[in-house]
Formats: C-alpha cells, sequence, structure tokens
C-alpha cells in the first residue's frame, strides 16, 4: 500500500494535469463550437447563438444537457458492440494525444523522449474510431463516408508526418519541451526557418481534422453525415468532442513545433518585455466590453452574469500581472514563466483555430478525387523536397558555415521553385482528368 | 456466441466491391435535391453509370383544377407553381389570356409588371446562387443573397401584401396601384446591388476550389441543347444566343435596353456566370424602368366576367428557369377547357441524365443545383 | 512491485486478446482483439522504457497495418463467407500440437534457467534515451540492411502502383 | 407573311398590329425613356408608316390560313395536311396521324423548326376522334411559332417523335400517364407523375375531378379514399 501512496505523491503535478485535461476538455471544446457559430455568424453578417445566457455564453452548456437527454437510437442490424466502442476509440486517441504536450513550462503530463511521435502515433489510431463507426452502423452511406474518410486521413498523414520532420531536422529532439527550448536557444520561431513546412503542414492538418474544404466524409450534400449518419444522442456528441480534441491537438503540434509554444514573441529580446504586460491587458479589454454590454441585456440576470464574468476576467488580468509586480526574487515573481507560458501557448492555439474557421467560411468543399491527387501529387512530393530543403540549408548553416540568414531563405525559395513546378504539372493533369469528365 | 450473421447492406440493393455497379438512392428526402426529386444513380464505384429521375412526390394535378375554374379564380394557382419566381409565373399566365381575349394592358401596367418581374428573376437568381454554393460547400454566399433577397421581398411586400406567392397581377392590367415611394424602394436596392454581385463573385469566380468544382461539369453542347429543349441559362449558356424578351417581346421590354449573357463550353461555371450576368442586367432594366414609369390606367378594358371566344393560344415568357409557356383552350365559357403549362424545370431536367454520365457522385449535386429546378414547377 | 501488476496486466491482456483473435467467428471483433494484443505488446515496450520501440509498435501496426486489415475487411463483401462453416472439426489436433509445443518450451526454459544472463533488469537512467541509442545504432553499424531494406520497401510501393493503375 | 406576325420582329415589313404599342425592334430604340406618346392605352402607329388596321383584335375564332409556310408544306405532304388556320395570330396545321414522323423531321430539317417548345394533348370526349396531340414547334432562326394537331382516338396509336426532338421523351410519358394515348417508338413508356400501379388518366375529360383510385389509396396508404 506503502508503494502505492508513494507513486501518487511522486506524479501528483501529472496526475492533477491529466485530470485537468480529462474534465476541461469537453467544456473547452464546448466553447469551441460556440467560438465557430459566433465567427460563422458574423463572417455571415448574422449574430449566431444570443438566447441562452447573455451572447449566447451559457449556449454549450445547453448544447451538452440537449444531447444528453435526446434518445440514443442505435440501427437494429448493427453491429452493438463495435458501434458502442467506435466512438470510445476515437476520444481516447484524441485525448490520450494531449498527454505529451507542453502547454506551458510546468503544465505537461508526460515529458516523453519521443514527445511529438507519440503524439502523431495516437492521434493515428483515430482512424479506428472513424472506420469502424462508419462499417457498424450498417448503412451504405455511412460505409462509404467511413471509408473516404479512413483514405483521406492514411494520405494527409504521410504529409503531416513528413512536414514535421522537416521541423524536427531543426529541433533534433522529439520532446515537445526540448523542442520549445531550441526555438528559445535559436531566438527564432521554426515556422520563420520553414515557412513552407508550416504552409504544408497547416493544409495536412486541416485534412487529417476532416475540416474545412476537406470535410468531404461527412459532406452534408453527398452522404447525409458520413460515417455519422447514425449516431445519435450522446454517442455523436463523443464523436464531435473526438474531433475538436484533434483539431486542438493539431493546433498545439504546429504551435509547439512552428511558433515557439510557450514562448513570448521575441522572447530574448529586452526591447519587447512590455509584451509580457500584454496578457494582463488583454484580460481587462475583455472585461471592459463585458462590463459595457452588461447594461444592455434584455433579462436582469443575464446582465448579472455578464458582470460576474468581467469580475472573473479582472481576476484573470490580476493573476497574470501579479508576477510582474512582486519583487524579483519571490515565489510570485518564479510563477511567472509558468503562467504567461500557458497564456501564450493557448493564444497561438486559438489563433491556428480561428485560421480554421476562417477557411472553413470561405471555401466550398473539395471533390474527394481532387482532395487525393492534391495529397498525393502535390503535398507529398513538396514536403520530400522540403525536408531535403531544410537537411540543405542545415548543412550550408553548420558545415560550411553560411550565416542562416542566407541558408534558410535560399532553401525556402528553392522549395517553393519546386511547388510551382508540381503546381503546373498538377493542372495539366487536371485539364485532362476534364477531358476524360467528357469523353467517358 | 450465438450464430451472428454479419448483415451487410443487404436490404439496400448493393454489393460494394461486386463487378457490377451500386446503385445509390438519392431519396426524395436529400439534403440538396432542391424538393423531392429522387434520383437513382447507377454508380459504377464513384462514377456514375446512368441515372433515373423518379418524380411526381409533389403533382397537385393544377392543370385538371384550372379545367373547374374561371380564369381570374385559377390565377393564384399558377404562383404555387414555381413558389420561388411567383410574379413571373402570374405575369406568363395573365398576358396569355390576355391575348386569348385580345385585350391589352395599358403601358403602366406593362412598365410595372415588368419592374417587378426583374425584381422577382434577381431574387430567383439569388436563391439559386445561395443554395448552389451551399451544395457545393460555400456557407457564406447563402447567407449574403437571402440578405438581398430579403428586400426584394420587403418590396413585394408593400406592393401587394404577399412575399413568396404574390398574385400581384389581374388580368388585363393591375389590381393595386404602386405605392408612393416604390421607385425609391426599387432605386435603393438596384443602386448598390451591382457592388454586391461584386462581391459574390470575389467569393466565387476566382476561387480555385469553385472552379475546380464546375469547370467542366455537366457540359450540355448548343446541339443537345437545342435537341432538348433546354431553355434559359442552361440553353444560354451553351452559346445559344436566345432570349424571349429580346425575341418576342412581352410586357414592356422592348422598352429597355439589355444585354443577353452566353457562354461557350456549357459547363456549370458557364451557367454560373450567365447568371450572375443576367442579375446585372435584370437590375439595368429596373433602373431604366423607374426613370420614368408612365402615368395613366393600370387596368384594361375587359370585363368583369371573362368569356373568351372559343379558341387556342400558346403564349410564352422569359422566367428565370427558362421558357415557361401557357397553352390555354377555350371553349366560349368562363371557364378554360385546357389549360397546358410549359415547365422549364422539368424539360430541363430531361438533359440530367446526359450531363452527369462519368462524373462522381459529388458532381450530381453541383449539376442539380446549376439545372436550378423546382419541384413544385416540376411536379405541377 | 508496481512493475509487477503492470507486467502481469499487459502480459494477461496480450494473451487473452490473442487467444480471442483465433477464436471470434465475427471477422472485425477478431481485427480489434488483434489490435488490442498488439498495444498490449506496446506497453510491454514501454514499461522496459524502450520508448522508441513503443512508439515504432503503435505507429507501425496499430496504425498502419492494422488500418489496412479493416479497410480490406470492410471492402470485401463478408455475407457470402460467413455462412460457410469455418471450423472443420479438428480442434482437438490443434490443441494436442498445441500442448506438445508448450511443453517443449518449459522444458527449455527451465534447463538453460542457469546459463540465463537473467539479472536484475538495468535501471532506466543508465542508457541513453533509446530514440538516440537506436538512432545512431542504425545510421552508422547497420547502415547497409537499413538501405537495401528502404529499397525493398520502394520496390514493394512501386509494384503495387504499377498494379492499381491497372484497374482505374 | 408568316404566321404569328405579332410575334415576330420583321425587319423590313412593318407590323401594324395596334394593339400592341411597339415599334418594330429594327426601328432604333426609343432612348431609354418610353415612347412620349400619351400614356393611355392609345395606339401608337409604328414609326413607319402603314395604313392603321381597324383596332378591334379579331374577335371570332380560327381564321383559314394560307400563306407560303402552308403552301410548301401542302406540296410536300398534300392531303396529309388536313387544315390549316390561324388563331389569335398563331398558325395551326392539323396533320395525318400515319405520317405525323415524316412531317416532324421536314419541320425540324427543312423549315429549321428545331426547338420543340411543348408537346401535349388536349380531350374532346364528344369528337369521335377524342384525342388531339399538340406539338408546339419554335424555330431558333426564324424566330417562328408553329402549331402541329393531330387527332387520335383512345385506342389509336400515335408515333413517338422521340427520335426527332429528344424533348419529347418526357412529355410524351406525362401524355400517356395524364391521358393514357400510346406512343408507339416509346424508348420506355410509363408514367411520369403518377404511382406507376396507379389506374385511370387523371387528365380525361370523364375522369370526375373528385375521384381517387381509391384502390391504391386503400392499398398504399391504408386509409379509405381521401374524398
Amino acid at each position: 500500500m506503502q508503494t502505492l501512496i508513494n507513486f501518487v505523491i511522486s506524479i501528483w503535478v501529472q496526475l492533477v494535469c491529466a485530470l485537468v485535461i480529462v474534465a476541461v476538455l469537453p467544456l473547452v471544446a464546448g466553447y469551441i463550437v460556440l467560438m465557430e457559430r459566433k465567427v460563422m455568424a458574423d463572417m455571415q453578417a448574422r449574430l449566431g447563438p444570443m438566447r441562452v445566457g447573455p451572447h449566447g455564453l451559457l449556449q454549450p452548456i445547453a448544447d451538452a444537457v440537449k444531447l444528453l437527454l435526446k434518445e440514443d437510437i442505435i440501427p437494429d442490424e448493427a453491429d452493438k458492440g463495435i458501434f458502442w466502442i467506435a466512438p470510445l476509440i476515437s476520444v481516447t486517441a484524441g485525448m490520450l494525444a494531449m498527454s505529451a504536450l507542453a502547454i506551458g513550462p510546468w503544465f505537461q503530463i508526460a515529458d516523453l523522449n519521443v514527445g511529438l511521435l507519440f503524439v502523431v502515433g495516437i492521434g493515428a489510431l483515430g482512424i479506428f474510431g472513424i472506420v469502424l463507426g462508419g462499417w457498424s452502423s450498417n448503412s451504405h452511406y455511412s460505409l462509404l463516408g467511413a471509408l473516404r474518410s479512413a483514405a483521406q486521413l492514411v494520405s494527409y498523414e504521410t504529409a503531416a508526418g513528413l512536414a514535421i520532420v522537416g521541423a524536427l531536422l531543426l529541433a533534433g529532439t522529439l520532446s515537445t519541451r526540448e523542442i520549445i527550448e531550441t526555438q528559445e536557444d535559436y531566438g527564432v520561431w521554426f515556422v520563420f526557418a520553414a515557412p513552407v513546412g508550416f504552409f504544408i503542414y497547416v493544409v495536412a492538418s486541416i485534412a487529417e481534422t476532416n475540416r474545412a474544404p476537406f470535410d468531404l466524409p461527412e459532406a452534408e450534400s453527398e452522404l447525409v453525415a458520413g460515417y455519422m449518419t447514425e449516431y445519435s444522442g450522446f454517442r455523436w456528441a463523443l464523436y464531435f468532442l473526438a474531433e475538436y480534441t484533434n483539431m486542438v491537438v493539431v493546433a498545439s503540434i504546429a504551435t509547439t513545433l512552428f511558433l515557439g509554444g510557450w514562448l513570448r514573441p521575441f522572447a530574448g529580446t529586452t526591447a519587447f518585455n512590455f509584451l509580457d504586460g500584454f496578457p494582463s491587458l488583454l484580460m481587462l479589454v475583455v472585461a471592459g466590453y463585458c462590463f459595457y454590454r452588461a447594461p444592455k441585456q434584455p433579462v436582469k440576470i443575464q446582465k448579472m452574469f455578464l458582470v460576474v464574468v468581467a469580475g472573473l476576467f479582472i481576476l484573470v488580468a490580476a493573476i497574470f500581472a501579479a508576477p510582474l509586480m512582486a519583487p524579483a526574487g519571490s515565489l510570485v515573481a518564479s510563477a511567472k514563466p509558468g503562467l504567461h507560458g500557458a497564456f501564450w501557448f493557448l493564444l497561438k492555439v486559438g489563433l491556428y483555430l480561428y485560421l480554421f474557421m476562417w477557411l472553413r467560411f470561405t471555401f466550398p468543399r473539395y471533390r474527394f478525387d481532387q482532395l487525393m491527387r492534391l495529397g498525393w501529387q502535390f503535398l507529398i512530393p513538396l514536403s520530400i523536397v522540403n525536408v531535403m530543403g531544410i537537411g540543405l540549408a542545415l548543412v550550408l548553416h553548420r558545415q560550411l558555415g553560411w550565416s542562416h540568414w542566407t541558408a534558410f531563405p535560399l532553401t525556402t525559395i528553392l522549395t517553393l521553385v519546386v511547388a510551382g513546378m508540381l503546381a503546373s504539372a498538377g493542372a495539366k493533369k487536371d485539364k485532362e482528368h476534364a477531358v476524360v469528365g467528357e469523353e467517358a | 456466441m450465438a450464430e451472428q450473421r454479419i448483415p451487410f447492406a443487404t436490404h439496400a440493393e448493393t454489393t460494394v466491391l461486386g463487378a457490377d455497379e451500386i446503385v445509390l438512392n438519392m431519396g426524395p428526402q436529400h439534403p440538396s435535391t432542391h424538393g423531392v426529386l429522387r434520383v437513382k444513380l447507377r454508380l459504377d464505384g464513384e462514377k456514375v453509370i446512368g441515372s433515373e429521375c423518379v418524380i411526381g412526390y409533389l403533382h397537385r394535378g393544377v392543370e385538371k383544377i384550372a379545367e373547374h375554374r374561371t380564369y381570374t379564380q385559377f390565377a393564384p394557382y399558377v404562383d404555387r407553381m414555381d413558389y420561388v419566381a411567383a410574379v413571373s409565373n402570374g405575369l406568363g399566365y395573365c398576358e396569355a389570356v390576355e391575348k386569348l381575349l385580345g385585350a391589352e394592358a395599358p403601358l403602366r401596367a406593362r412598365v410595372i409588371r415588368t419592374i417587378l418581374t426583374e425584381l422577382q428573376r434577381i431574387a430567383s437568381h439569388l436563391f439559386w446562387l445561395g443554395t448552389h454554393a451551399l451544395d457545393i460547400g460555400a456557407l457564406t454566399p447563402l447567407f449574403y443573397c437571402l440578405r438581398e433577397r430579403e428586400e426584394i421581398l420587403k418590396i413585394f411586400e408593400k406592393y401587394c401584401g404577399a412575399r413568396l406567392t404574390t398574385h400581384a397581377f389581374r388580368i388585363g392590367g393591375l389590381q393595386y396601384e404602386a405605392y408612393d415611394e416604390f421607385e425609391k424602394d426599387v432605386e435603393r436596392f438596384c443602386k448598390p446591388f451591382d457592388t454586391r454581385v461584386n462581391e459574390y463573385e470575389s467569393l466565387l469566380t476566382s476561387n480555385r476550389i469553385w472552379v475546380g468544382r464546375t469547370k467542366g461539369i455537366g457540359i450540355l453542347t448548343a446541339k443537345e441543347a437545342i435537341d432538348y429543349a433546354a431553355s434559359g441559362p442552361v440553353i444560354r449558356a451553351s452559346g445559344v444566343k436566345w432570349d424571349i424578351r429580346k425575341a418576342m417581346p412581352y410586357a414592356a421590354y422592348d422598352l429597355y435596353k439589355f444585354e443577353i449573357p452566353t457562354g461557350k463550353n456549357g459547363d456549370t461555371y458557364d451557367r454560373y456566370i450567365v447568371r450572375m450576368e443576367e442579375m446585372r442586367q435584370s437590375r439595368l432594366i429596373c433602373l431604366q424602368a423607374i426613370e420614368n414609369i408612365p402615368t395613366g390606367p393600370i387596368m384594361g378594358k375587359v370585363g368583369k366576367v371573362l368569356k373568351p371566344p372559343p379558341g387556342e393560344v400558346y403564349h410564352a415568357i422569359e422566367a428565370p428557369k427558362g421558357e415557361l409557356g401557357y397553352y390555354i383552350v377555350s371553349d366560349g365559357t368562363t371557364q378554360p377547357y385546357r389549360v397546358r403549362i410549359r415547365p422549364p424545370s422539368l424539360i430541363n431536367l430531361e438533359a440530367f441524365d446526359k450531363m452527369i454520365r462519368g462524373h462522381l457522385v459529388a458532381d450530381v449535386v453541383a449539376i442539380i443545383g446549376t439545372l436550378d429546378i423546382v419541384l413544385g414547377e416540376v411536379d405541377r | 512491485m508496481l512493475d509487477q501488476i503492470v507486467f502481469y496486466f499487459f502480459a494477461t491482456l496480450a494473451v487473452i486478446s490473442a487467444v480471442l483473435v483465433v477464436t471470434r467467428r465475427n471477422v472485425v471483433q477478431s481485427a480489434i482483439f488483434l489490435i488490442t494484443a498488439l498495444l498490449a505488446t506496446a506497453g510491454i515496450f514501454l514499461q522496459l522504457h524502450a520508448e522508441f520501440l513503443f512508439i515504432v509498435q503503435v505507429i507501425l501496426y496499430a496504425g498502419g497495418i492494422m488500418v489496412l486489415f479493416v479497410f480490406v475487411i470492410m471492402l470485401i463483401n463478408m455475407d457470402v463467407s460467413l455462412h460457410q462453416v469455418q471450423f472443420n472439426r479438428q480442434w482437438w489436433l490443434g490443441l494436442l500440437l498445441a500442448l506438445v509445443l508448450g511443453a517443449q518450451l518449459t522444458v527449455a526454459i527451465a534447463v538453460g534457467r542457469s546459463g540465463l544472463p537473467l539479472g536484475e533488469p538495468a535501471p532506466a537512467t543508465a542508457l541513453e534515451p533509446s530514440t538516440q541509442l537506436v538512432g545512431r545504432v542504425l545510421f552508422s553499424e547497420y547502415m547497409l540492411p537499413f538501405e537495401i531494406a528502404s529499397i525493398l520497401l520502394l520496390v514493394a510501393m512501386i509494384g503495387a502502383v504499377v498494379m492499381a493503375k491497372k484497374k482505374v | 407573311m408568316a404566321n404569328d406576325p405579332e410575334e415576330k420582329q420583321p425587319p423590313a415589313s412593318p407590323k401594324e398590329e395596334p394593339s400592341a404599342v411597339k415599334p418594330p425592334a429594327a426601328a432604333s430604340e426609343p432612348a431609354s425613356k418610353p415612347p412620349t406618346a400619351p400614356a393611355a392605352a392609345a395606339a401608337k402607329p409604328p414609326a413607319v408608316a402603314a395604313p392603321p388596321r381597324p383596332p378591334a383584335p379579331p374577335k371570332e375564332g380560327p381564321v383559314p390560313l394560307d400563306n407560303d409556310l402552308v403552301k410548301r408544306y401542302k406540296e410536300r405532304f398534300g392531303d396529309a395536311i388536313r387544315e390549316a388556320w390561324i388563331d389569335r395570330k398563331q398558325a395551326i396545321l392539323v396533320v395525318a396521324r400515319e405520317r405525323l414522323m415524316e412531317i416532324a423531321t421536314y419541320s425540324r430539317d427543312d423549315e429549321k423548326f428545331d426547338w420543340l417548345s411543348d408537346l401535349t394533348a388536349v380531350d374532346w370526349p364528344k369528337r369521335e376522334q377524342r384525342f388531339d396531340i399538340v406539338l408546339n414547334m419554335y424555330s431558333l432562326e426564324r424566330n417562328e411559332r408553329l402549331r402541329l394537331k393531330v387527332y387520335a382516338s383512345a385506342d389509336q396509336r400515335v408515333p413517338s417523335v422521340q427520335g426527332v426532338w429528344a424533348t419529347a421523351n418526357w412529355e410524351e410519358r406525362e401524355v400517356y400517364d395524364m391521358f393514357g394515348v400510346v406512343f408507339e417508338g416509346h424508348p420506355d413508356l410509363k408514367r411520369i407523375l403518377l404511382p406507376d400501379e396507379w389506374q385511370g388518366h387523371p387528365l380525361r375529360k370523364d375522369y370526375d375531378i373528385l375521384t381517387q383510385d381509391t384502390a391504391w389509396v386503400r392499398e398504399n396508404l391504408g386509409i379509405e379514399s381521401g374524398q
């Protein structure tokens, strides 16, 4: 019994982080859904959810309750066991992948030596959830959707993997914490060293989470809802939770690898230290907006609620400001990297998600063969070339002593030239395909 | 473990990877069939090799009802056919009966009719653009289009009290005088509308994915378009420069200058371009018309009880979907002996089977969208 | 003591799911049990602090090969093959052979126990992190076999593409 | 003078039909402002002087027609062209049922009526040949309409023009569905709007508007007939 207690004490930090992840993630996913609906509405000249709570702030809770109460239909000839386990596989894969990520210098569940590889590997297990879900609901539509999404995920994972390899060459290590530390030592984020790699990773990650222009499997207009057709009630919500967890995971990988994880922009240069105040400033601005909107709320309870929310934001602003005010050596001051690190990391993840949503509402959907052609004939060759480019840059920089200001831009231009050639070759082939469509 | 048979989509007549093809049923309840159209697609893997359209789910027997109503009583039924462009249905019917009577609507009535029909054409094309883009995955244009369409529906509501099935016209002229700030409303809508169309175009026309999804899809050559008697934007996109408003002007179309946009190779992209250009032209017509709406009576010399002399007439107008024709046979009584309505949506749909051969399932949705069919008109 | 618990958990899980893979009549369920068996062995790798092997096992077996298995299972219409009786009533012969094999294994372990260097497992920190270790070894001593293997894989991939090309 | 002058846009010969206030299209398009003539429905004589016709539009019914179009048809098909008249300025030719295919092909190829706008039927129960099948044709080049009529009784089979104009396929299926006229040579003649097992043809005059195919309704919807 004693060893068990020692064991628990030794890892209580990780345990708390794990609990936070499992408990907070569904809530965060709910609020990402709200954010998405608000951003979508904003782009489409309308208001979005406004009724449940002031400005729809309580909408996610309402959605969750609704999904819980909804009838959970299992198709009669479905394979009950697999039908039940499929969404679970997806959700566990998503949440497990969160464990290796370093949200802040303190907030990391497991600093695995193979951190990034672990996240990508476990993410790949999510395919089982989708494929088995589509198959076990025994309807023709969901099977077609499941097969399509499996093919899409597999092909875009190669592209994402190679894009990550490109950045790993720079980092030299797989552990998420050390990657961010190397970016701190270099003083430059990898997005500037390998911009093509970042672009490929953005496109591949969108396809990998079945979103925006690549959301073929549940394309409403063709296959009704892809593999999720037969799911309803909370089981369907699990799939949705898995999708948003995957989105957060993919965004965190990009932040860790390319956008300097928990580093403040211009972390090194002291001239930009005023940026340290940015987190509390942002919180104060949000609190101000809540106060400004509070009196306008129609119902008295919503006024109160908004005031409480505003107070909350002021509290958070104070927390962020505290380590700056406190005397240098004190305990409070030492909390600065942890708190601010987490803030910057989550801010970058948030901006990345905003990019996801922005693309979703401006672009129509790719057709399946165009999607696969883009993946295999453009993205994967380009990512291979990108890996070679970065390798070349490293050789030039380290062996031949070129300054990194010349080596990396040169290779980036080289990769872009190759990208141009690939694109034109692809376009020529498209014309042929268009012709095929004609005479078939 | 009890014998647990793997039921594998046995009820649907499908064999997933068998040598023969799958029959995929895009049933009446499908989010993108613009109403209750059922399409039985024969697929070889993902490629469509044949199709059969099953229609009739919305058949209300309008032509049978017409034989038991007087001419005036039948006018509201006409709005329920192509419910997206009710005003132009009404115009077609009223002009056909006027021709049967040999009567003529006064100039002021004809000018107001032209303005309202052109506004209806813009509203119909806006609704088409919104749903067509939504089917192909672009979520945003739908809301922009509906925002503009709302303005037009407000004008209809102010004029005749109804937004959708307006029954705005009467045989022989108009029932209602144009409300006093009618010209101002139409101008307030038309002035900024050009920038709005540019706004849609900025979202879609040069968008690589949109072009990829529409160029070369559902090609209909000019010869085929004529053979299948396609009409409206579908035949103009195939390169045939023919518009009833120019060929056989009706209402007051001959008083205004406007172009007829045509496409080159008759694919979904050209039909999109043609309809966008048509919206611009309709705007020009409206602007020209409201500059000077002639004064005068709004109702021609048509008696209360309409008893047209026996005989028949075929009158066609350029509805947003294509040529909307009315073949009315009168036997001298107050009720039409036979009313046959030429539904442009149904006849454009005939070319559907030829257009989707060799394409993928995703294109079927785009092609249904580009034909701009409304099942109320297809099934009558 | 905790290590034993974890190890025995993974070991029994692997054995049970391996048995279930063979006995399941429903082919997809047996595929899932195969995945659990592979993940269990991956767990054991992790327990031995061979993190790189753990993640390679997960990605390659569970993420790659098993996806292919499940993919193929779905594409082939299972209805027909399920109705034929799978077992040809010779399970007793199988059991006999299994027992013989088991006996041989136990004898080999019992006799060789003294010879095997079954000392205490090395402490985790003694060795370098396994990724660097595997990487260095792979690209230094075993450079040649690594290249040959990669060429072999390349040939296999090209073969697959050529075969698929004909059908499209 | 081809038929349906009012419809036609003859560049050369002015149309003096008073009822439509419309300067011929060829004449310069009046400035965007509508004609200054008093807006009242006064018949504004077209720009080109032409003897104004009596304003009363032709009140009487069909008038026998004999212009060059009809002459060309007559000398080509002789007595197959039964009658020709003009009704409300639209030309109508009644043709023999047997030679419909020939006449249709001739109309499309030589007379350039390449766009079949409509194919429908009208039921005259009192007449011996009760149905008349109506083909509304339109020529894109000559911007003209012509209507062919064929008389057929309930049991006679009408040749299908689906070979001449592909658009006739569904229209013939609809006439079969609504009237019961069988089209010979049609690829798959079956009901298009009504369910396949429906009995009776609704648009026939003797099919009372309240009659519903009670058998079909009872069997498929499980209710007594809706009426």
